[in-house]
Formats: C-alpha cells, structure tokens, sequence
C-alpha cells in the first residue's frame, strides 16, 4: 500500500490530487508503470518523463529508487517557488 | 517565526519594520513580485501542505548553519495572486554585509528549484504552468556540493 | 529621486514602501545599520559635499548600465548617528532576481571603497577613525577590470 | 595656485579643511612634500603616506600623479562609506 500524491498538472491530468496503491512494484519507475494503465488521464500525465520529478517518502529520488518500506510517493513538475 | 507560509497578501515594508536584528550591521531583503506584464492577470500558486514548511524550514536551518546571521525570516504566499502583489520575502540580518547577502542569495536558489511551489500564471482566457527555468537549476551548484538542505523534497 | 544623501534619520520600512518600481519581479534591498557592540554608542560621517553626490550618481549609473534595473536608489546618511540607526540603503528592482541582487551587492561594494565618507566611532571616553577593511578594497576587483564608475574619486 | 582639502584624521591633524597653496610641485609627491613643511601637524598628516589617498580635481590620483592644470587636491584615509 503507498500512498501517491499528484501536483500541479500532474493532478490536473490524472484528476486526483491523491490515491492509494495496491502495489508490489520494486521501484518508482515500476510504480510509474502501473499507475499508466490506470487511466488515459493517467498514461497522459506520465507521458514525458523527462518533465516528470518524484519524491519518495518527501525525498527527491529517482526513476530507479527503491520502493522497499516507501509509504507515500509524489509526482511533480520541477518546482517554481520563490 | 522564521518561516510563514500564508494564502493573504503581506506588506513588504510591514516585515522589514518588524524585522528585529539586535546587533545586526547589514539587512538584505529580497521580494518577488507577480509580474503583470506578458498579460499575466493573476498567479495560482499550489503547494504541498506539511512538506513546503520542513522544506523552507530546512532551507533556513541551512542558511544558518552556512552563513553568520543575526536573524533570518522567510514569508511565501499560496492560492490566487494578483498582479503587482509580492509573491514571497526573504529577510536576512548579519553583523556583515556578505553574509546577508549571500543568505539571501542562497535562499532564493533554493527556494525556486526545492521547495514545493507550482505556479499557473492566468491570462486573459488561457492559463499555463509556469516551466522552471534552466538557469535557476543550474544556480543551484553555486552552493557547492549541490545536495540541498537536509531535510524533505531536497 | 535616485541618489539621496541626507543628515536626518530615515526609515528603511517606508523607503521600501515608497520605492516604486512598476513591471519588477524582483526587489531587493540592503541596509546598513550603526551596530552597538564594541561599545560604539554613535557615529560620526565625515564626507565631501558636492563629490559626494556626484560619486554615488557615478555608481548608480554604472549599476543601470550593468544590470537590467526597474529601479534604483540610494539613501546614505552624514553627521552624527547613534548606535542602531540605519546608515544607508541601496534599493534595486529588476525583471529578475540576479540583476537585483548584483545590482545591490556592486552598489555597496563601491559605496564602501569609493564613496567620499569616513567614520568615526565614538565610544565612552574615546573615539577613533574606522579604518577601511582589506576586504573591502579586495571586493572591488569582484567587478571585473577594476576600473570604477567613471566619474569624480573614482 | 592649488586648492588643498583635507578629510577625517587629516584634516584633524592639519587643523584645516581646506589651504589655498602657492606652489610649483609638479607632482603629487612634490606637493606632499612642501605640505609636511607647514606645521607640525601637516607634518604628522603626512607621516605615514601608505594610510594617505589623493584625488586630484576629484580623481583618485597616485603620488606620482602629474599636477599640470589641476585646481584642486584632496587628501584623506581610505573611505569607509555604507
């Protein structure tokens, strides 16, 4: 079970800003995988990874990041604070 | 409060006159404004509610550790922003200049690129996600080692 | 006004709320304050009437031909100030932060080295000139060719 | 005919803000050199030139400036703005 978390048009496109998983994937790239087929709005937020950041458990990681004990995963454009 | 994370608008002036820096011979203070030209009418700011505290919190927690500060303060609104309304303030005070400054300067890196902010800039009938900028990732190996503050989304 | 040199008091908070600068994304600001430690209870500025103005005017407009500036502004006191007081403020606006905050950082590093003044701190029962900081005059060559804005003690 | 200027522990020790010099010194150094014959406290002004900077009509000027034309002279420590 994790916990995964959308933001800015990550939310838009998957039209959750959260869900929880039923999972057994071994990495984030893994998690990406599965969490394509969940959805067109899904498949299209994942789409270009190259705009796509991931923190797990609240730390930058990642496509090849361990899932091992993980509780939440966010998926994010880069930042633009300040 | 060193770190307020706030949706109403904030009176720059407002937190430079409350700033208090006893013993302090330099106060740099930097604000970001919400530009209104391009015919941006308003911004959207998202962020992570919990996780953008501990990151800022880190930031500063950094800042301190790195930089000789008297005081240090950091204020950054989310929700609806109109044009012309300040986006964010960092306020550093130090005994000397360079360390202000460089405070400052090191915040506001961090800042744009890890704390987690998404902005939506709203035009007349359109609005698009503001797209970070290269130059601002890239700033970010000024700081060295480039591994960020410790702590969360960093 | 750009260049303000003056003999009363100022408040830093209001120069912020008073420094227009439309279209600017980014403001920075540093102040300069009388610090109390070292048992300094107040000082006096010496400086040269006339080439005073004429050497800050110098500087800010070397910062305009520079840095990308919305805006800019100078505030410096003279006569005798007590411990606390703010001496100075430089004020930058621009589209982006970097020009802001370079803009800042190149005023003050000239205003320290190049401006006509001189200190003297006064503590019980003494008093002496401040004496310039290596560091200082070394700050300078941060700006390239060494070479000042071109115009009076320059 | 040069107008001299004197600023911060110089003028203190001078006694003057500003002298109106009759003079010949075709450098910088020349002129120090007559000053120092002044007084006593000119002389002290001037005793240690490495903590001394010269502007000559408003330019910072070495010793070995040239005072062909120039109007005016000032002398003082380094400056300790902002």
């Amino acid at each position: 079970m994790i916990e995964v978390l959308y933001f800015a048009w990550l939310r838009e496109r998957t039209g959750l800003s959260r869900e929880t998983v039923e999972t057994q994937a071994a990495t984030v790239a893994d998690l990406v995988e599965e969490l394509r087929a969940r959805s067109e709005g899904h498949a299209l937020a994942f789409s270009d990874l190259r705009a796509v950041r991931a923190a797990v458990d609240r730390r930058l990681a990642g496509l090849d990041a361990p899932l091992a004990g993980a509780r939440e995963v966010a998926f994010f454009p880069p930042m633009t604070g300040g | 409060m060193e770190v307020e994370l706030r949706e109403a608008p904030f009176d720059p002036a407002a937190e430079l006159a409350a700033f208090a820096a006893p013993g302090a011979g330099a106060v740099v203070t930097f604000t970001g404004v919400v530009r209104g030209d391009d015919g941006v009418e308003r911004l959207e700011i998202e962020h992570w509610p919990g996780a953008t505290e501990e990151a800022i919190a880190a930031m500063v927690q950094e800042a301190r550790a790195r930089f000789a500060l008297s005081a240090v303060r950091v204020v950054h609104r989310h929700g609806t922003l109109q044009a012309g309304e300040p986006i964010m303030m960092v306020l550093a005070a130090a005994p000397h200049r360079r360390a202000a400054f460089e405070a400052a300067d090191f915040l506001m890196d961090w800042l744009k690129s890890r704390a987690p902010f998404w902005k939506k800039a709203h035009r007349a009938g359109s609005a698009a996600w503001v797209e970070a900028r290269s130059e601002d990732e890239a700033a970010l190996s000024r700081w060295g080692d480039g591994r960020g503050p410790a702590s969360t989304v960093s």
